[in-house]
Order: structure tokens, then C-alpha cells, then sequence
């Protein structure tokens, strides 16, 4: 893997350098980079849903950039967590002098709202680089599930795109045929969520009771008789 | 015909629809009462395993063709995050179970990203040795399948399969298991390979261009194949590209596109090889790039064999019970037979991976099967699917 | 588009079916039952347990350490830790496993198991012929069926088993060698305290006197 | 009975004629009034015996056959080298259960299979499998061929239909286009051996034939024009009894079986049956219009049966098929069609007009070398003008591959 900041015809990729191009194009635009501690140093780039698709186009037809190959797309679940944070706080607290104002460090435990993160990693055929990684939050884990769909921008979504509303439960608006993919239709759950409990294994299957001797009291009746 | 072409503009921006749009575009019947509605699967000769196409067809012309997919899910994704990094691996082998050496590789390389492993220099070639095996039996497999989809009675692909089982016996006598290899680890290769397998080997590769002269014999002239294939499920340029169809798919319309080359990925830069090229993106193209890209891996698998050095399989530093990675992500992908196989991983710092993802190929190529179905015959619907080149397990995950 | 293109094909048709009565290389199906595939080394099918020695109970390699448990991909492997110890092949005292249960029809044979056991104690076996006209039972293998000696993995794996076996024979004398060196410090330690204790009474026999 | 027995070949003829004369004898020696009975049972269950046997052996040999074309055993299990297989096949189809769609028409569905195996038996009353065994002796023999032999199209889409399913639908509709299409080459590339003999009994036909120059024999297929019919009649033959490369009603990774989709065990069975009794039927025909029938390869052969050389000719033409089967790839619909309209057709027309000219050119030493060349010429140019402008519009080619530059 190369590292992305070098593209294959010295076009500047890194997350940077596009914020700023895609900042400087787009009006209102916003744009955030995820920073990435491992080894690959893949760093990403949060776009707003206002401004997805025309961040999208943008990327695709940009003749330096050419990001024509939108190569994977994919939810990622990101759950509601307890963050536990010690801050130092002022607080009157009871001495035995009566009571005093002092530095108290304190837990203080926050709810951090989860939310819903599609995944785009964009290359470029053309050029011959990438990746370039593009992230879409959604607001929160319920009904704020939706997101601008790139697949009248990338066909290649089309697929990936029903994939992670069917497993993850982010709609996409704006998405020609969004029904579930993998999961059959009258599915109601979505199993790659991390709060997802899959069903118990045990379930009964149509062998019970097809086989002699199967089924309960069978054997109870041989001896009877 | 009096049948036209109904294209649906997707939106009023036309730079959202340079392509056909998201299988927007239907063909429109004469009357609505001629159209036969045919389901092809989930258990259909010529599906490739469990796979539909829900078929609207006007006499034998396709109208309108819906793939569906689904019978067999798995949720490899969620088995994967549930396990450690070292667990994943036996089940990546269940994905294109035609080709686990090569399914390793993505994965591995993903992780090796991830964590920063590099891997000696044995490993790397023992690595193209078993990714090019797999490529050639994965690809002469795929023109026996293709034929016996066009009714040959499974002669090609009896010839396919006998040098198959002689590259699978490779396969067992290294790694244990012919199909389910469970042999790549991220920092190098499991075992490392015998004196004697590697003779067998270079007397292998030595046979197998017989066997590809053998298969043009038997099929490139051959007129009932040339007429069947030829101008045949077309895939347009822009379209395959925008679609994100990879592998030899890609190539057959013309676009330079292999991981192998842009990537460098492994030690490929190494060695000399030619990437052919299609021009008009048909079936006979897809499957003459198969054919050309066979000769291409035996021209590796002589390179490599040649070139390969002594060493360590594997990386003393890596551990690999217990691997974990620093919290980040990392995006790792391959050129495996049938396009680019990716794997994304996101590390929490756990002993599991955060968040595990396929980047199938054959799931991918399938987005345009419509597209190049339209207003073909049920007949070229059949022999287009088995140009795609699909494995349901790798399509379902 | 004279045909000469299937008149090619029939040729080389022709040319195979006659090479099928002589060309060993075109006819490679084995028939089975009567003559077989000799199996290469690395086959692998089934887990199984080794034990040293006759007995499978005393001899069994297995600590019970749980690590094949929990790194199996498909969790099929069941283990029950004994509540008391046996001494293993240096002499060490071990748990044991009271269960050790392998699902085979879960089972991927991926040789996970194998890679991760730090105790040579469970390898892969090559046994492939194991069907029975019992569709539901005998799938849940346990420790009794599972158990196997030495020498069998000897057979089937000749190299690998050379290579186990000579490691576990430098373990064990490295261990006869750490037991001497003990037993001549403690031996020592012994003749010290003891003249020591012939001093205040106080002897040292609380502690064992094997390590 | 025209046989002269010369003294020379007495034990040939003998032998030759020998069921001919236990026929006689058999029918001699019966009581007056149950003379009719005998002498139908007699040719009744000759066949009724003899094509279901030489099916069974067909379907182990074409087993085998394909699995040495593809290096492979094929079935050995059952008996010596596999012979009894077509017996468990046969107990097998028999032990199957028998499933019939429930929203088929019953009626129908049912007497599908019994009509196709009932058509595919009649055909062989006119052909002759050795000297003097014809069963019927029909002057018109070959119309009588043809027309019933076209009844099984009728079976073919009564099973179709019946089934009431769509993939039975789609195969029977493929079966009527394809049979249609291909009966009008078949009959008219027979048109060509008719004017030649100058009759439509298929003995006489073999009889025109079974006469030597040398050792050589006259048969049709050694004049040019004999030689372009015989390819046409046996292509219009395969593509008529729905056999690769043209057995797209049965199309299996298309339409899975096609017509025959929804029959099993024993129904399935005869459908199998029929299909393989046609093969043999039309098989046997193109030998007797083009091979010489019965009649020895080599006049010093002639010792040998003639209903051996019958069976021995169409054990060849048999193997041929699997041959062909082995290694062609299937046809598309379209290119079917194209195929028989646009190439059968014309070549069979032609193929007529190039045996009149042999007809009527003169006899003579130069004039049969001159003949020779003539028709040659009328068959081989349409013939290399037909196969290009098949792919009219179309270019069907070898092509060249590029590779991606080093970079």
C-alpha cells in the first residue's frame, strides 16, 4: 500500500489538501479530517450532507483528482458510550473549618451520542491514486438514520450502498433502489450494529418431527405397545 | 421492433446520470401481457450457486432483471469482528472458496497495514507463488464454467479441473487442505515450503502452458463460441468504471486498471508481466482476457520460482495469537482473480477488530448484470452471468 | 466461418480421448476405494489429542489451558478444567481436562487449535473415511474418542512429529537437568539447613522436596 | 423373395437372410387364421426389442464415450467396465416417484410421453436394417418418415404446455421453432438422393447403392453432391432431434431441461427413450439415403451380414454424435434460425441443383472427371459465400489482444 499522500502523478491527496480544495470549491462546505493513529496513516474526511454530493461530484470530475472509482463503501456503527472523563472542578466542600471553596477532582460520566458513519474509499482509475476515504455521520442511532446517497454519483454504491442500510440500518436519500439486500425483506433488525442480539441457535428446524421416531411420546407409544 | 429504449433521467442534474443510472433504464414491452415472468434461482443450473434473477422477459428478451442475493448470508462481517485478528483467517477462506489463497492475501495485507508487520522475503514470494496458482485454476475454471453455461457438456471444464486437481494437490501438500488453505498469516506465510514441493512446482508450471495451447485449440476459433459471445453483454467504458467493476471484467473494456501494477502491492514490481487489454468489453473479451492472463501468471510463477530466496516465513516480531493493533484503520487491498478484493479494517485497540469489512468483487461486478442484460436473450443472460465470474459465497458473505 | 474452427475443436476432443487410454497425466481420476491418493504430510481433517505413553488418562499431553477454546474460530472446542493435578511429561503437576469435547460438525478444520496449543497436545489427523449410518450421534467428539497416542501421530505426521518429539525431549532433559541442578541445590540447601536445624531443631521438610 | 443364392455364398446368404427365413418359417408353420398375428408380432417386437437395447447400450457407451473425451472413466461400478448401468438407470427411473404439477393438465401431461415413444417407433416400419428386412414395404416409405416423424413435434409441445411451467413453456416453444425449421432442410436435402434413385421406397434407394466399381461402392456419399447432403441431412438431423450443438429445447444451464422439466421416473425415462429411438431412427435413415444402407463398405466384405453393416454403420454415426456433443458449444436461438434459414436452406436448394447437373451431365471418362470438378464448384462456392454472409453485419472474428504499456 502506498501511503496516500502519494499520488501516483504528485497530486497532493492528503486529507489537507483536500479539505482545502473541497473548502475553496464549494461554498458553506464543511469539512473535517479524521485523524489515523495506526501504521497506515489512511486519514479520512467528514463531509456535512449538504454539501455531500457536490463535494462528491467535485472529487470525481476535478481533472487533477479524477477519483472516478468509488471502490468500497460501508456503514460502520459507532454505539452510544459512556464517556468517564476526571475533571477538576470548584466546589464548596464541607471541612471541619466550615465549608470552603477547593480543586475537587471529580467522574464525571457523559452520554457521547452515537451516530452511524458510512464509508467511501475513493481511488481513481484515471490517475491512478487514492485512496481518498470520505466519511458521512449520520445525526444519531434512530430516526436521524439518513444520508445523502452518492450512488447517482458513484454506481458502484449501488450495491454497497443496500448493503449498509440493510446491515446498519443508515438510509439513504436519494438512493434509486434502496431495499434490503442480504437480509430478506420482512427482516426487522440490523445485525451489524453492535447492540444487535442475535436470535437464540435452537430454533426449531423443519427435521423435527420428520424423522420416525422424532417426535415427542414416540417412543413412549412403541413401548405401549 | 417496435420496442425503444425508456431511459430515466435519475435527477435534473445531468452530472449525477453519466452512466445509465442505477439500472434505471427499462426495456418497455409492446403490451404489458406478453411479459413472462421467469425466476432464475435460487436453484438454476447456471446461477452459480444460490443465486436469483428475478426476470422479466418479452418471448425470450429480457425486459427488466433483478439479481437478488441473500441465501448465503452468513454475516461473515459479524463472525469476523466476534473473533480475534488470527481467527478470521480460516473464515476468509469461505469467501471465494475457489481462491482462499488469494483471500488470505487481502486480509493479511489489510492487517499488516493496520499494524505495521512487514514480512520476509521468502513469505512475499511464497505469497505470488500461490496468489498466481490460484489466479490460473481460478481463471481456467472460470472458461470451463462459462462453456458448460453455453452447453459444451463440460468438456473444457473437465479439462479445467484435471489441471486444477493438480494445482489443488500443490495446495494440500503445503498448507493442508486443498480448498480451505488457511495458510497466509499476516507477517509471512504459515509453513514454509519443501524443497521438493518446489520442484514439483517448476515441473508443473513447466506442463501448464500445454494446457492453455490445449484450451485455444479446443475453443478460441471455434465459431459456435465466437458467435455466441461476441457482441454479447457489452459493458460500456464509463459505465464499468463508474460502477467500480474491477478484475479481468475491467480490463475486457479497455481501461489499465491492475491492482498488481498500481498498487505494487507484496513484491510485484519485481516481476515482469503484461496486462492485456479488450476493446469491446463483450463476453469474448472477458474471457479472452482470462485466457491471456493465464499465460501471464505462468510467466510470473517462472519468475518467481526462479528468483526465490532462503530465508524465514515469518515475521519473529508479529504475534499472532493476541494481535492487537493500535486504535486506527486501514484499507488493504489485492488484485484476486475476480477483481479487487479489499478488506477495511478499524482497530479499537481490542484483541477483536472493531468493524470488518469485505470489499467482494463479485458482488460489485453484479451492480451492471442488468445493464448488460437488456434486451438480450435469456440464453445470453446465462452465458453473461458466467463472464462475471461469481462466487455466491464471496457475493453473500 | 468455414468451420474450420470446430473441426479444430473435435480434433483436439479426438486427441484426448485417445490420450485417456495411454497419457497417465490426462487420466488423473483415482478410483477410489480400490487404490488411493497417498495423502501428503500436511493433511489435516479433525483435531485430535495426543497422549504420551500407554495410558490416555495419565499421558495425556492436554493442561486444559483454554487457549484453542477460545482462539477456535468456529467455537467448537469444549474443555472442563480438572480440580486437581497430574504431573505432565517433566513431571510438572498439571490440571487436566475433566471434559474436552470437539463439535466435528461445527469443526472447520482450520488448524487454528494446533497452531495456538503451546503444549504439543492436540494436532490434526489425517482420518477422512468417517462416515456412519448414524446421522446424529457420534458428532460431539469427546476426550476418549479424541485421545490418540503418540505413536499414531508418529504415522501420520513422520516430520513433524520428529521435529515435536525432539523438542520434547530437550524439555525433558533441560527439566532432569533443572530437577538435578534443584535437587543438588536443595541438597545442599538440605545439608545447610540440616546443620543449621541440628543447631535450634527447626527443620526444613516443609518444603517439597521435588520441584 | 428376389435373392438369387449363388453356390459361391451360400452360407453367407444363408446367414445373410437368416431372420428373413426363420420369419417365414415361423409364419409357415402357424395355423391359417393366426397368420396375420404371427407375421405382426414378428415385426413388432423385433423392434420393440431390439432399438430399446441398442438405447441402453447407447447411453453406457455415450457415458463412457464423453467421459474419455473429457479424461474421464465414466461409469464403471455397475457390472463388467459398467455395462449394467443402463439397468440400474432403467430401476431407478422405474422405483421414482412419479410427480405430476398439480395445476397441470393432467390428460395431457400424461399421454405426452406415450405419444413421443409411440411416433419415434412407427418410423422404423420403413427402414430397412438389412437385405429383405423392411418391415413395411412402403413404396412411399420416406413421406412416411417424414410425416411421422413430424408428429413428435406435437408430444414435444403437448408436454410443454401441459406442464404448466414456464421454463417447459419457453423449451417447447424453442422445440416447435427449432423442429419446424430444421424439418425443411432435412427433407429437402433427401430431395437430392430421390431424384438420383428415382423412387421414395428407402430399399430401393439402398439397392441403387449396393452395386461396386472395384471394390469401391456406389454410395451417394462420394459424389459431391451425395457428400454435401450428407452433411446437411445429418445437421438438419441433430438439430432435429434436439442433439448438441442444438439442443437448445433441453438447453440445461438455460432452461434447465426445458419441455421435459416437470416429468420424472418413468415418464422422464421414455421421453430419454424417444429421444435417443430418433437418433437412431434418423441415423438409420441417413445411412440408408447416403451410406448405402445395409450394403458392405468393400465389395469383398459383403460376406458379412448385411444387417450387421446396418447396425456396425450406425454404431459409427453414434459415436459421431458424442463426439460432436463433446466438444461443440450450444447454438442461440437467433443464430439457430440464421443458420437454418439462411444456410441449410439455400445450400440444400443448391445442393439439388448440383445433383441434377450430375444427373444429366454424360457419362465417359473425361466427362466423370469434368462432372466431378462441376459439382464441386456448385457446392463449394455457395458454400464459402453462405458461411461468410452468415456473419453479415455482424463481425464474428478472431481478435487481436493488446497489452497495457509498461509504466
Amino acid at each position: 500500500m502506498s501511503a496516500p499522500e502519494l499520488g501516483a502523478v504528485g497530486v497532493d491527496l492528503s486529507a489537507d489538501a483536500l479539505r482545502a480544495l473541497l473548502v475553496a470549491a464549494i461554498e458553506g462546505c464543511s469539512v473535517t479530517v479524521v485523524e489515523n493513529e495506526s501504521p497506515s496513516g489512511q486519514r479520512s474526511l467528514v463531509l456535512d450532507h449538504e454539501h455531500a454530493v457536490e463535494a462528491a461530484i467535485f472529487l470525481r470530475d476535478n481533472s487533477e483528482l479524477r477519483l472516478d472509482f468509488c471502490s468500497n463503501v460501508t456503514g460502520v456503527d459507532w454505539p452510544d458510550r459512556e464517556v468517564t472523563e476526571k475533571v477538576k472542578v470548584k466546589k464548596m466542600v464541607e471541612g471541619l473549618e466550615g465549608a470552603t471553596e477547593q480543586e475537587v477532582e471529580e467522574t464525571r460520566k457523559t452520554l457521547a451520542p452515537g451516530y452511524l458513519e458510512a464509508v467511501y474509499h475513493l481511488f481513481s482509475m484515471e490517475k491512478k491514486h487514492g485512496p481518498v476515504i470520505l466519511r458521512l455521520r449520520t445525526r444519531d442511532r434512530a430516526e436521524g438514520n439518513h444520508l445523502p446517497s452518492l450512488t447517482p454519483v458513484w454506481r458502484s454504491a449501488e450495491f454497497q450502498e443496500r448493503e449498509a442500510f440493510d446491515l446498519f440500518g443508515i438510509v439513504f436519500d436519494g438512493h434509486p433502489d434502496l431495499r434490503r439486500i442480504l437480509m430478506w425483506d420482512e427482516f426487522a433488525d440490523y445485525p451489524m450494529r453492535k447492540d444487535y442480539v442475535s436470535p437464540a441457535e435452537d430454533e426449531p428446524v423443519l427435521d423435527d418431527g420428520c424423522l420416525p421416531g422424532a417426535e415427542p411420546g414416540a417412543e413412549q407409544g412403541a413401548a405401549d405397545a | 421492433m417496435s420496442r425503444d429504449l425508456m431511459m430515466d433521467a435519475t435527477g435534473n442534474d445531468e452530472r449525477l446520470a453519466p452512466t445509465y443510472g442505477a439500472g434505471q433504464h427499462r426495456l418497455k414491452a409492446e403490451r404489458e401481457s406478453q411479459i413472462l415472468e421467469v425466476s432464475i434461482g435460487p436453484q438454476h443450473p447456471s446461477t452459480h450457486g444460490v443465486f436469483r434473477m428475478d426476470v422479466k422477459l418479452d418471448g425470450e428478451r429480457v425486459v427488466q432483471l433483478k439479481p437478488v442475493f441473500g441465501y448465503l448470508h452468513r454475516n461473515h462481517e459479524k463472525i469476523a469482528e466476534n473473533g480475534s485478528y488470527l481467527a478470521a483467517i480460516p473464515y476468509t477462506d469461505r469467501l471465494d472458496y475457489l481462491c482462499s489463497m488469494t483471500n488470505n492475501w487481502g486480509y493479511t495485507l489489510a492487517v499488516e497495514t493496520l499494524a505495521g508487520i512487514t514480512v520476509p522475503e521468502r513469505a512475499e514470494y511464497i505469497r505470488v507463488i500461490m496468489a498466481e496458482l490460484t489466479r490460473f485454476q481460478n481463471h481456467a475454471g472460470l472458461v470451463g464454467f462459462l462453456l458448460q453455461d453455453m452447453g459444451a457438456s463440460g468438456t473444457p471444464l473437465m479439462y479445467a479441473f484435471r489441471e486444477r486437481e493438480k494445482i489443488l494437490d500443490l495446495f494440500e501438500a503445503v498448507s493442508g487442505a486443498r480448498m480451505m488453505c488457511n495458510y497466509l498469516r499476516f507477517g509471512g506465510v504459515r509453513v514454509d515450503c519443501t524443497p521438493e514441493w518446489m520442484k514439483e512446482t517448476r515441473e508443473l508450471v513447466g506442463v501448464l502452458p500445454r494446457f492453455v495451447d490445449e484450451f485455444e485449440r479446443l475453443l478460441r476459433g471455434n465459431e459456435i463460441l465466437m458467435a455466441r459471445t461476441q457482441g454479447v453483454g457489452v459493458l460500456p467504458r464509463e459505465l464499468a468504471v463508474n460502477a467500480g467493476v474491477t478484475g479481468p471484467m475491467l480490463r475486457a473494456t479497455g481501461v489499465n486498471y491492475d491492482i498488481r501494477k498500481v498498487d505494487r502491492y507484496g513484491i510485484y514490481d519485481r516481476f515482469k508481466f503484461r496486462v492485456p487489454l479488450g476493446e469491446h468489453g463483450d463476453v469474448y473479451d472477458r474471457y479472452m482476457m482470462r485466457v491471456l492472463e493465464m499465460r501471464e501468471s505462468i510467466s510470473i510463477l517462472e519468475q518467481a520460482l526462479k528468483e526465490i530466496p532462503e530465508g524465514p516465513v515469518q515475521d519473529p516480531k508479529t504475534k499472532l495469537r493476541g494481535l492487537r493493533p493500535k486504535a486506527g484503520e486501514a484499507y488493504g487491498r489485492i488484485e484476486s482473480p475476480k477483481g479487487e478484493l479489499g478488506f477495511y479494517l478499524i482497530s479499537d485497540g481490542t484483541m477483536n477488530p472493531y468493524r470488518y469489512r469485505v470489499r467482494s468483487p463479485c458482488l460489485i461486478n453484479l451492480t451492471i448484470l442488468e445493464d448488460m442484460c437488456l434486451g438480450q436473450s435469456v440464453a445470453d443472460v446465462v452465458v453473461t452471468l458466467g463472464s462475471v465470474d461469481i462466487v455466491m459465497g464471496e457475493v453473500d458473505r | 466461418m468455414l468451420g474450420e474452427g470446430i473441426v479444430k475443436g473435435l480434433f483436439e476432443t479426438a486427441r484426448n480421448f485417445l490420450g485417456s487410454y495411454v497419457d497417465k497425466d490426462r487420466l488423473v481420476t483415482v478410483q477410489y476405494p480400490e487404490e488411493r491418493h497417498p495423502l501428503p504430510e500436511a493433511a489435516r481433517n479433525f483435531p485430535f489429542l495426543l497422549y504420551d505413553g500407554d495410558d490416555p488418562e495419565a499421558g495425556l499431553r492436554c493442561v486444559s489451558c483454554h487457549i484453542c477454546e477460545k482462539e477456535c474460530p468456529p467455537r467448537c472446542i469444549y474443555i472442563e478444567k480438572s480440580t486437581d493435578k497430574k504431573p505432565d511429561f517433566v513431571g510438572k503437576p498439571q490440571f487436566y481436562p475433566a471434559r474436552f469435547d470437539i463439535d466435528v460438525s461445527v469443526c472447520m478444520s482450520c488448524q487454528i487449535c494446533v497452531e495456538v496449543c503451546p503444549f504439543d497436545a492436540i494436532r490434526m489427523d489425517k482420518e477422512f473415511e468417517l462416515s456412519t449410518d448414524d446421522r446424529f450421534g457420534g458428532l460431539m467428539w469427546t476426550k476418549k474418542e479424541l485421545s490418540k497416542p503418540n505413536e499414531y501421530y508418529q504415522k501420520i505426521h513422520p516430520v513433524e512429529a520428529a521435529e515435536t518429539d525432539a523438542r520434547r525431549a530437550e524439555d525433558v532433559e533441560k527439566a532432569k537437568a533443572k530437577a538435578a541442578a534443584a535437587a543438588a541445590a536443595k541438597a545442599a540447601e538440605v545439608a545447610k539447613a540440616a546443620e543449621a536445624a541440628r543447631a535450634d531443631d527447626e527443620g526444613a521438610g516443609k518444603e517439597p522436596s521435588k520441584g | 423373395m428376389n435373392v438369387s443364392f449363388t453356390m459361391a455364398g451360400g452360407l453367407a446368404e444363408r446367414v445373410d437372410q437368416i431372420f428373413v427365413t426363420l420369419d417365414h418359417w415361423a409364419v409357415a408353420h402357424t395355423p391359417g387364421p393366426l397368420q396375420w398375428l404371427v407375421q405382426i408380432l414378428l415385426i413388432v417386437v423385433p423392434i420393440l426389442a431390439v432399438f430399446p437395447g441398442l438405447f441402453a447400450l447407447t447411453t453406457v457407451l455415450e457415458r463412457k464415450g464423453l467421459g474419455r473425451i473429457q479424461n474421464r472413466y465414466g461409469p464403471n461400478r455397475v457390472g463388467p467396465y459398467g455395462l449394467l448401468q443402463p439397468v440400474a438407470d432403467g430401476l431407478k427411473a422405474l422405483t421414482k416417484e412419479d410427480l405430476v404439477p398439480r395445476t397441470a393438465d393432467g390428460v395431457v401431461h400424461y399421454l405426452a410421453p406415450l405419444v413421443i415413444v409411440v411416433t419415434a417407433f412407427l418410423v422404423y416400419a420403413v427402414l430397412p436394417v438389412g437385405r429383405n428386412m423392411t418391415a413395411v414395404h412402403l413404396n412411399a416409405g420416406l413421406l412416411f418418415f417424414f410425416a411421422i416423424g413430424s408428429a413428435t413435434e406435437l408430444a414435444v409441445f403437448m408436454a410443454g404446455w401441459s406442464s404448466r411451467n414456464k421454463y417447459s413453456l419457453l423449451g417447447a416453444m424453442r422445440a416447435i421453432a427449432q423442429m419446424i425449421s430444421y424439418e425443411v432442410p432435412l427433407i429437402l436435402s433427401t430431395i437430392a438422393v430421390i431424384m438420383i434413385a428415382g423412387t421414395l421406397a428407402p430399399e430401393k434407394i439402398v439397392l441403387a447403392q449396393a452395386s461396386y466399381t472395384g471394390i469401391f461402392p456406389h454410395w451417394y456419399v462420394f459424389t459431391p453432391w451425395g457428400f454435401a447432403g450428407f452433411l446437411l441431412f445429418m445437421t438438419a438431423a441433430a438439430a432435429e432431434t434436439n442433439r448438441s450443438p442444438f439442443d437448445l429445447p433441453e438447453g440445461e444451464s438455460e432452461i434447465i431441461a426445458g419441455y421435459i422439466v416437470e416429468y420424472s421416473g418413468f415418464k422422464f425415462a421414455l421421453f430419454f427413450l424417444a429421444e435417443y429411438l430418433e437418433i437412431f431412427a434418423v441415423s438409420g435413415l441417413g445411412i440408408t439415403l447416403f451410406l448405402g444402407g445395409w450394403s458392405a463398405p468393400l465389395s469383398f466384405l459383403a460376406v458379412i451380414p448385411s444387417w450387421i453393416w446396418f447396425f456396425a454403420k450406425l454404431m459409427v454415426m453414434i459415436c459421431t454424435f458424442i463426439w460432436v456433443r463433446g466438444t461443440l458449444p450450444r447454438l442461440r436461438m437467433d443464430q439457430l434460425m440464421n443458420f437454418a434459414w439462411k444456410f441449410m436452406l439455400p445450400m440444400a436448394l443448391v445442393d439439388m441443383v448440383c445433383a441434377g447437373v450430375w444427373r444429366f451431365l454424360p457419362g465417359g471418362a473425361l466427362w466423370s472427371v469434368l462432372r466431378w470438378v462441376i459439382c464441386t464448384v456448385i457446392v463449394v462456392v455457395p458454400y464459402v459465400a453462405l458461411a461468410r454472409g452468415l456473419q453479415m453485419g455482424k463481425k464474428v472474428e478472431q481478435r487481436v489482444y493488446r497489452y497495457a504499456e509498461e509504466g
